[in-house]
């Protein structure tokens, strides 16, 4: 339950803040919730300090074996407790530092959510549940940083961190389910105890691998470091919380907690160690040359982080111990220093360190704060950061074995010591001394004093640690230690003075020749006359991104434009393979045609015919009214092998729907005029002539060798109960409006919709009248009789449909080209078609209505019956309900004909004569 | 001659210049290409129904019936959607087509 | 009346409030939203009653499997059923308080999108599943054109052009199937391919890949994935919204084929063709996505990205990834669709106080959390490194979705400044209803897991499905 | 006799179609296309009546049928264009 | 079927064939449009009303009274024929004017 | 509306027509059907003009003779002397008082093979002919004006 309450908590809070309007409501909401969770945090901590790891567990996702755990040791406890305690003193100091600022609630609820995040790394007790929060620290921090979003640093900050840490998220998930793999559970307390079985795992690399990204990439490891110089974009509050005491932590975290599993190994050592020390020295060098005071701040992190990394690294247990006790301490000292540079900025207006000179005159309070503070980063003995950089110290001479880094890194260490204190005293003395502002707009003067209350305590935790370490941090330092290292503690003492040793002799000689170092480079103002520096590895990002995104760039060219030909092209080409590949390889024995001297039979010459006028249509010679003529003559081709080839239905069918369609066409053409071709290069001509024949050769090939095999089929069944189960003669009909009449009912509400669509497409066209066909003086009186009598052949049809050739289908588009030509010859609306759209209403509430009255007798959707009732004087009387659903087809079929070919008919007067 | 080498010679044919004319890249040519195809697709449904003259696929109301001395009507049925699905659809493009040539023009 | 019937409810409705939208224009909202409700309870009711084990076979005007037409409801069809719903559901929503809905026929073409992309879920016959492919797109042409300027005529164009020679190869494969087998319901193919010998066999083999092409096509997958991005960009992002799911449809058709004829038809070359193109495409949609400059531009990536995901896990073999392939089918499709309807509001300019929508839908899409696609991502990602063949594809989904993120973080990053009008009550409510959707899967992980589990082992063993279809009895045994 | 006679008919209406053909691929104006065209539909009219005697059964008969009735309809659309462009957009070409 | 309906029949389909091939003949000669215009549409009418009297005759024993319906498509098409040439003649005067005298009766103007 | 009874009469005929085997069902089928489609599609009755039977079937005989005739000089002229025919432009004023009957007039103009009607100049009633082969411009005209303009006024008296 408690476990609960520190998880969801801040979540809760940050929801809650994110609907307020007040700030000052939303920093109460804020701090309560901190200070509630340091207070359960100190509530249960000895009963985690004893080594009772607290544990709850929900089903959450079966499917990959994983639960929603929460799991909280005294590991996670000091990170918890971290994560709480800072983030109330940031709240406090927030709320002056952007007091006015409108997005207020917004940034509280943010500072929350990500709390909520960082918590949940924390505290998660199962792998996916730890990557899953992981991620959500990328993006809480994503939105903390962009938070002064319009403004082009916070875009390209947020962007680079996002990236970066998007980049661990990606290694860490692929790690987590190598690793869940490799332990055989999600379970992090199964995980932890399964570490030497994951060592022996040939996928033992390559976890390493994606886990190391992930830890360097969060936590400003090489050669990602850059991020957090652009992250300093971001209010101070942030910088404050996220890149001096959590974020950033959060990578040490998973070092520090899955050090029992995956160290121990060779790889380890050298990989963590290696990018540790080079992450030391470039940070602290990179430090001391910054201008702007929170780069010096964000580097100088990057270089405390790397101390921790290489401490990890050597993967020794006192080394942990030495570990998390900086853990501890940087979190500390840096969050202050951000404060103060924070206070500073606030003040002056700017954090640009030739202007910011001498305010030691002007903040006395924060002056000797930040010196503190900068004293403790530097490791003057009496603060807490003596002590921990005496242990770095002291394990970098413990080394043993390993030669090259055993001999490197004590001198590295020194480097970087001495580089600490380079910057340290440049922070110093540079804010505070070295002459007088320059430029400043306004006089600074101390802030209000709950800005400084939150620097004061962290000081003041700084100097306790730094005097007295055993009993403020020891059992804590203690419990935790012993949780990461997952067995027995070593030996180790948290004292003050050690005595007379080499690693008080380094200590010493860092100080010395740190100071000297400063002194000598920064002597009249030198350091300030060096231009900015670059930030290392961020340009070669930029570089590569920009680079990824000229590629996409130039990928989707190559799909953009006026290319519809190429997406033919390809689609032709991947037809051809996918279908010729298996008739290649497969074992098709090539039937050739037996040809045979018989008698002409009839239509075949028909189709000769027809391919003529298709290879007319092909040619770019002809204008296109002659396209459409030979379009006209290959459809009359198609209809005439139908009809010779015992498909009367189809013939019909095909026929009308020519005229229709060339009716349109006709009419269409008048608004189209067509571009001349384009001349095409004589390859490119040949590539679309050698597809096409192979597309088109394909396809006769697929129906010649599909003609030589007769299968039994399915419409065997529909022939033997065309009568008895349909009550009609006609297959084609019974099958179109009974067997499968689902497949008619959707054809209909195609052509339906179609119809709408242009109907409301040329719309505005349609504000006109139609275009009669004036100047015929035969044509009036023709149709005046032809209509009549098109209306007669088509109930005529529809009427024998069922058992003849005929039905609906060509019923209503003989009953619309009649209407149409009425409409063009007469240039009239008649009131029956004037809404064109209750034809479609009416025929698809008909269909449905016939299809669905089969439901009220318990039958299936479609279900039709029929019967023979005798009737007196008429006789026997064939009724098939099927008939009313093919009446309902009619009807959507003159309605979307009527639109289809009247939606092309407005425009224009015809010019007379 | 058989049916079946006529029919599978008129599919090529149709199908190779409606791909060309896909392939051309003009508008109008799209539509001609598209009307072509669908034919070219319509003759192949039909072919998958053993197509044979005077075997029309109608039955007597009353008698048996010997499915063997028929044409396969399921093709044909598919055949009829498959026309006016397309007639639907050509409907459809044109007006699309105007609408963009009639964008061309205006800009 | 036996509930049997409300398999048919998702396709009927629709299409009968299309109708009375026709009949009655000026009721056409009222009517659209009560039938969008009621499709809504109804694959809700789909997916219980599959979810109880019983998938709902339904025999069209009641003629037994090959020799009619079945539509089958099983765990598979239900479920993409219901994310249909609760996607359109939204977007409906949206549209209205958009004040989209006042073009031409809004309504009715709507339903009948909604109409086929049900349709073509729940069928279990080859040409049944073309005609509710063209019932689909021509609804979506609808929804394309609303609005009708000229980057719209424009966009629609090539997508009608490019969909209808696709329709031509749907023909040509469901005839050749036919010609070499003699039916057309999926469950009698799945008897009937195996008994195929020789050059039967390859032609055959010669259809289904021709099918496979077109699912392809529909998928968007890489050698023809031009389409999407041209149309979904081009068109009003609000329209665009509506189509998330249809890619989807590629993918499903591409997994029902694998699965019910992929055993005995298809060898490992061919599947690994199939995965090599959903392999392309997720990493141009990531390319794309990178270098892209527009909100909606983003999404359509994104949506590109997830088909060509779906298409990997859909193919691979593994169950674990299959089920995560299932969990993410509706998430995905519903940030995306959020993700478009930001757009929508951002073209407008009534992105004021939209901006948590604009987070959530960009999470979503990127895959992060804590929305249901991050998990569902998480778990396909788990079967895929379960199988050591499978780990290249592993790597590379994650590599697409760094690249999505990073161009999703530019784009998203320049409206963080937009401002504008507030957007109105029911435009929020629909964006909360897709967004909450995909949060509620992710509380919700267990029993969908389970779901989806239970679905991803029917589709292995394609038996039941055969059987059901093929065995079920007409009402009064005819 | 009539069965004698029917495949020289047949032939013959087929030479007739063809040469119809000839006329349509070869213009040399587009009214002279559509003529043949419409010719065309006229003959395949009579083919199909003369194939039904042919086959004994009058099964096509409503395709002679409703050539008669439309067949005219898409000369009349020709005719329509031809008069109201003139070949205004696409002079030069046959 | 008696033996001279059967030579009836025969002897209207080869005249029919005979005519739809004269009109295609001169569809293809002849030297002008107007005149090209002139061959089909006649020629084609005999050519498919003998060819529906055939057919008329030929089913006569069978369907008796009834059979006379496979007139009706010759009624349409002497309905349409007249409309048809006239439509393109008009087209054709569209684009290639003709003059013509005035005066009536007996003016006459060669194109 | 009221049913024009003549459009319903021939309606009703060429329904029976169509119908081949002609039966009572069918009959009062083709009642209903004639009556909905007059109602809604045919032209209102024009009044005053009354069909008489005996010139119409004379001009129908007179008609189909022509054709039959005309058509064989035809195929002689196609056939045999094609390079020498002498297309000619003929006017023909009408004395025809209204549109129908000249519109079918000139329809008969055209079904008889060597003559084609072109245009109708609406205010001077005159037909443009044109003929295929025609040496005297004026005897032509008069044929048409006694053959079938002469009958045509007697049919609709
Ligand atoms: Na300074
Ligand atoms: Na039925």
């Amino acid at each position: 339950m408690t476990l609960l309450l520190i998880a969801l908590l801040p979540w809760c809070v940050a929801l809650v803040a994110s609907r307020l309007r007040s700030g000052e409501i939303a920093f109460w909401l804020a701090f309560a919730c901190c200070v509630t969770l340091v207070a359960t945090l100190g509530a249960i901590a000895p009963g985690v300090w004893a080594g009772g790891a607290m544990r709850i567990s929900a089903e959450w996702l079966p499917g990959l074996g994983a639960a929603a755990t929460l799991r909280l040791d005294a590991l996670a406890w000091l990170f918890a407790m971290l994560v709480a305690a800072i983030g109330a003193l940031v709240m406090l100091y927030a709320r002056y530092y952007l007091a006015g600022d409108r997005q207020l609630p917004r940034f509280f609820a943010l500072m929350c959510g990500f709390m909520g995040a960082m918590l949940g790394v924390v505290l998660a007790g199962d792998l996916i549940l730890l990557a899953l929060c992981w991620e959500l620290t990328s993006v809480a921090s994503f939105l903390l940083i962009a938070f002064n979003a319009p403004e082009r640093g916070a875009l390209r900050g947020a962007r680079a961190a996002l990236t970066v840490t998007g980049l661990g998220g990606v290694a860490l998930i692929a790690a987590v389910l190598m690793l869940g793999r490799a332990a055989g559970s999600f379970d992090l307390a199964e995980v932890l105890a399964s570490g030497a079985a994951v060592r022996a795992d040939p996928r033992y690399p390559w976890i390493l691998a994606c886990f190391l990204i992930a830890v360097f990439s969060k936590s400003a490891q090489f050669p990602f470091q850059f991020w957090l110089a652009r992250a300093m974009a971001a209010p101070t509050p942030v910088s404050a919380y996220l890149h001096s005491a959590t974020l950033v932590k959060a990578g040490i975290f998973l070092l520090l907690r899955f050090y029992p599993v995956l160290a121990g190994s060779e790889a380890w050592f050298f990989t963590v160690s290696a990018v540790g020390a080079v992450t030391l020295l470039l940070g602290g060098v990179a430090a001391v040359f910054q201008h702007d005071l929170k780069g010096l701040l964000a580097y100088s992190t990057v270089s405390h982080l790397g101390l921790i990394t290489l401490l990890i690294g050597f993967s020794a247990d006192t080394a942990i111990v030495a570990a998390v006790f900086h853990v501890i301490n940087h979190a500390t000292f840096k969050a202050s220093l951000f404060m103060a540079a924070g206070i500073v900025d606030h003040e002056c207006g700017t954090r640009d360190l030739r202007k910011v000179n001498g305010l030691w005159r002007f903040m006395p309070l924060t002056g000797s704060l930040a010196i503190v503070a900068a004293a403790a980063m530097a490791g003057v003995p009496l603060l807490n950061g003596f002590l921990s950089k005496e242990m770095f110290f002291d394990e970098s001479l413990a080394l043993e074995g390993h030669d090259p880094i055993a001999l490197l890194a004590p001198l590295a260490a020194l480097v970087a010591g001495a580089a600490g204190v380079a910057y340290s005293s440049r922070f110093v003395h540079d804010v505070f001394f070295n002459g007088e502002p320059v430029g400043l707009t306004r006089t600074p003067h101390e802030p209000p004093l709950w800005m400084a209350v939150p620097v004061g305590i962290l000081v003041a935790i700084c100097l306790l640690v730094g005097l007295m370490p055993e009993p403020v941090v020891g059992v804590a330092l203690a419990a935790a230690a012993r949780a990461a290292l997952g067995g027995a503690l070593p030996a180790y003492s948290l004292a003050v003075w050690h005595g007379f040793n080499l690693p008080l002799a380094m200590s010493t000689f860092a100080l010395v020749a740190g100071v000297a170092v400063y002194a000598a480079h920064g002597r009249g103002r030198r350091l300030h006359r060096r231009p900015t520096p670059v930030a290392i590895g961020y340009e070669a990002f930029e570089c590569l991104l920009l680079a990824l995104a000229r590629c996409g760039q130039t990928l989707t060219r190559q799909l953009r434009g006026d290319h519809m030909r190429l997406q033919m092209a390809a689609l032709a080409l991947v037809a051809v393979v996918a279908a010729g590949v298996p008739l290649l390889l497969g074992p098709v024995a090539v039937t050739l045609p037996a040809i045979s001297a018989g008698a002409v039979s009839g239509g075949e010459i028909i189709w000769l015919v027809g391919a003529v006028f298709a290879l007319g249509a092909v040619s770019g010679k002809v204008r296109p009214v002659t396209v459409l003529l030979f379009l006209g003559a290959v459809g009359l081709s198609v209809s005439m092998a139908f009809a010779a080839l015992s498909a009367p239905d189809l013939a019909l069918t095909q026929l009308f729907v020519e005229v229709a369609t060339v009716l349109l066409l006709m009419l269409a053409l008048e608004r189209m005029p067509v571009e001349p071709l384009r001349q095409r290069s004589l390859g490119a001509h040949i590539r679309y002539i050698a597809l096409a024949l192979a597309g088109g050769g394909g396809c006769g090939w697929l129906a010649w060798e599909a003609m030589q095999r007769k299968p039994t089929t399915i419409s065997d069944f529909h022939l033997l109960h065309a009568v008895d189960g349909a009550g009609g003669t006609n297959a084609v009909n019974v099958i179109i409006v009974d067997f499968r009449g689902f497949d008619t009912l959707g054809e209909v509400t195609v052509l339906a919709a179609a119809a709408l669509i242009v109907w409301s497409f040329l719309a505005r066209e349609r504000s006109g009248a139609i275009t009669r066909f004036r100047g015929s003086f035969m044509l009036p009186l023709a149709v005046r009789v032809l209509m009549p009598s098109a209306a007669l052949v088509a109930v005529h049809l529809y009427l024998r449909g069922h058992n003849l050739p005929g039905g609906g289908f060509v019923a209503g588009l003989l009953l619309a080209i009649g209407l149409v030509l009425e409409a063009l010859a007469l240039g009239s609306w008649r009131s029956p078609h004037a809404k064109p759209v209750r034809w479609l209403a009416g025929g698809l509430g008909l269909a449905l209505a016939t299809s669905g009255a089969s439901l009220a007798f318990g039958f299936p959707f479609l279900t039709s019956t029929f019967g023979h009732p005798v009737l007196p004087l008429l006789g026997e009387l064939p009724l098939a309900s099927a008939a009313a659903f093919d009446l309902g087809v009619l009807a959507v079929v003159v309605g979307a004909t009527l639109m289809l070919i009247l939606a092309f008919a407005f425009g224009r007067e015809e010019r007379s004569g | 001659m058989s049916v079946e080498l006529m029919l599978a010679a008129a599919i090529a044919v149709l199908v190779a210049c409606a791909l060309y004319c896909l392939m051309r890249g003009r508008l109008f040519d799209v539509i001609v290409g598209i009307t072509l195809l669908s034919y070219g697709v319509n003759l192949f449904l039909f072919a998958m129904g053993r197509p044979a003259a005077n075997r029309a696929p109608i039955v007597p109301a009353h008698g048996s019936v010997v499915p063997a001395e028929y044409v396969d009507p399921l093709p044909q049925a598919l055949v009829l959607t498959a026309i006016v699905i397309g007639f639907a659809m050509t409907g459809l493009m044109v007006a699309l087509v105007i609408k963009r040539v009639q964008s061309k023009g205006e800009g | 009346m036996p509930l049997q019937h409300l398999v048919i409810a998702p396709i009927a409705l629709p299409l009968l409030a299309a109708t009375l939208c026709l009949a009655a224009p000026r009721a056409s909202r009222a009517i659209s939203l009560c039938s969008a409700l009621a499709t809504l309870a109804v694959s809700v009711f789909l997916v219980a009653t599959a979810a109880s084990g019983d998938a709902l076979v339904y025999l069209l005007g009641n003629w037994r499997a090959p020799f009619g037409i079945a539509l089958l409801s099983d765990r598979l069809g239900a479920w993409a059923v219901l994310a249909t719903a609760w996607v359109l559901c939204g977007v409906l929503l949206f549209s209205i308080g958009a004040g989209r809905d006042k073009g031409a026929y809004f309504h009715p073409l709507y339903q009948v999108l909604w109409m086929g992309v049900n349709g073509a879920f729940l069928t279990a016959d080859v040409f049944n599943l073309f005609v509710f492919f063209e019932v689909m797109l021509v609804g979506s042409y609808g929804i394309a054109l609303q609005g009708a300027g000229m980057a719209e005529a424009r966009a629609t164009l090539r997508y009608v052009a490019i969909n209808l020679a696709g329709s031509a190869l749907f023909l040509i494969a469901a005839g050749l199937l036919y010609g070499v087998c003699g039916t057309l319901s999926m469950a009698d193919l799945a008897l009937r391919l195996p008994a195929l010998q020789g050059a039967d066999r390859a032609l055959a083999l010669s259809g289904a890949g021709l099918l496979a092409v077109v699912f392809l096509l529909k998928a968007a997958a890489l050698p023809l994935s031009a389409w999407l991005p041209q149309t979904y960009g081009g068109v009003s992002p609000a329209s665009a919204a509506s189509f998330t799911l249809l890619t989807k449809l590629g993918a499903y058709g591409m997994l029902r084929v694998v699965s019910l004829w992929g055993g005995t038809l298809f060898d490992a070359n061919w599947i690994a063709v199939v995965m090599a193109c959903g392999a392309g495409t997720v990493l141009l949609a990531g390319a794309g996505a990178l270098a892209s400059l527009s909100l909606a531009r983003v999404a359509a990536w994104g949506v590109l990205g997830s088909s060509g995901l779906l298409l990997i896990v859909f193919c691979s073999g593994s169950p674990q990834a299959l089920a995560g392939g299932l969990f993410y089918l509706p998430p995905s499709a519903m940030c995306a669709s959020a993700l478009f309807l930001v757009a929508d509001l951002h073209r407008r300019n009534r992105l004021a106080d939209g901006k948590l929508w604009l987070l959530i839908a960009a999470v979503g899409v990127a895959g992060l959390p804590p929305l249901a696609p991050f998990l569902a991502k998480l778990q396909a990602l788990d079967g895929l490194f379960a199988a050591p063949d499978l780990h290249g594809l592993a790597w590379l989904i994650l590599a697409a979705s760094l690249l999505t993120l990073t161009g999703l973080a530019r784009v998203a990053l320049r409206l963080a400044g937009a401002g504008g009008e507030p957007a109105n009550k029911v435009e929020h409510l629909a964006l909360a209803w897709l967004c909450g959707g995909a949060l509620a899967m992710s509380t919700l992980a267990a029993p969908i897991q389970r779901y989806t589990a239970v679905a991803a082992s029917e589709l292995a063993a394609p038996q039941a499905y055969i059987r059901q279809v093929l065995d079920a009895v007409p009402v009064g045994g005819r | 006799m009539t069965e004698a006679v029917l495949p020289f008919v047949t032939l013959a209406y087929l030479v007739a179609m063809g040469l119809c053909g000839l006329r349509l691929l070869s213009g040399p104006q587009a009214e002279d296309r559509v003529l043949a065209l419409d010719t065309l539909y006229i003959m395949a009219l009579a083919l199909i009546a003369v194939l039904s005697i042919g086959s004994g059964h009058p099964i096509n008969f409503e395709g002679v049928l409703a050539i008669a009735m439309v067949g005219f309809v898409g000369t009349i659309a020709a005719a329509r264009f031809l008069t109201r462009s003139r070949g205004a957009n696409d002079a030069g070409l046959d | 079927m008696p033996a001279w309906i059967d030579a009836l029949v025969a002897g209207l389909l080869v005249v029919g064939a005979f005519a739809a091939l004269v009109g295609a003949w001169g569809l293809v000669k002849l030297p002008e449009f107007m005149m090209r215009l002139h061959a089909p549409t006649k020629a084609s009418t005999l050519g498919a009303g003998c060819a529906l009297a055939a057919l008329t005759l030929r089913f006569a024993g069978v369907e008796g009274v009834g059979s006379l319906r496979y007139l009706i498509p010759l009624i349409f098409v002497f309905i349409t024929a007249p409309v048809s040439a006239h439509m393109l003649a008009r087209a054709w005067r569209a684009r290639n004017p003709v003059k013509i005298e005035a005066g009536s009766g007996g003016s006459s103007g060669k194109s | 509306m009221r049913v024009s009874l003549p459009w319903w009469a021939g309606l009703w005929c060429f329904w029976m027509l169509l119908q081949g085997s002609p039966s009572l069902g069918s009959a009062l089928l083709g009642v209903l059907v004639a009556w909905l489609i007059a109602r809604w599609l045919a032209p209102e009755a024009s009044g005053g003009a009354r069909l008489r039977v005996l010139p119409l079937l004379r001009l129908l005989g007179r008609v189909a003779w022509d054709i039959v005739a005309s058509n064989l000089a035809m195929i002689s002229m196609v056939l045999l002397r094609s390079n020498r025919l002498r297309p000619r432009w003929v006017e023909v004023s009408l004395d025809l008082p209204d549109d129908p009957r000249r519109v079918v007039l000139a329809a008969i103009v055209s079904l008889t093979p060597g003559t084609l009607s072109v245009d109708l100049d609406a205010e001077s009633r005159c037909l443009l002919v044109h003929a295929l082969d025609c040496g005297d411009e004026d005897a032509l005209a008069s044929t048409i004006k006694s053959r079938y303009e002469s009958l045509l006024l007697e049919v609709f008296a």
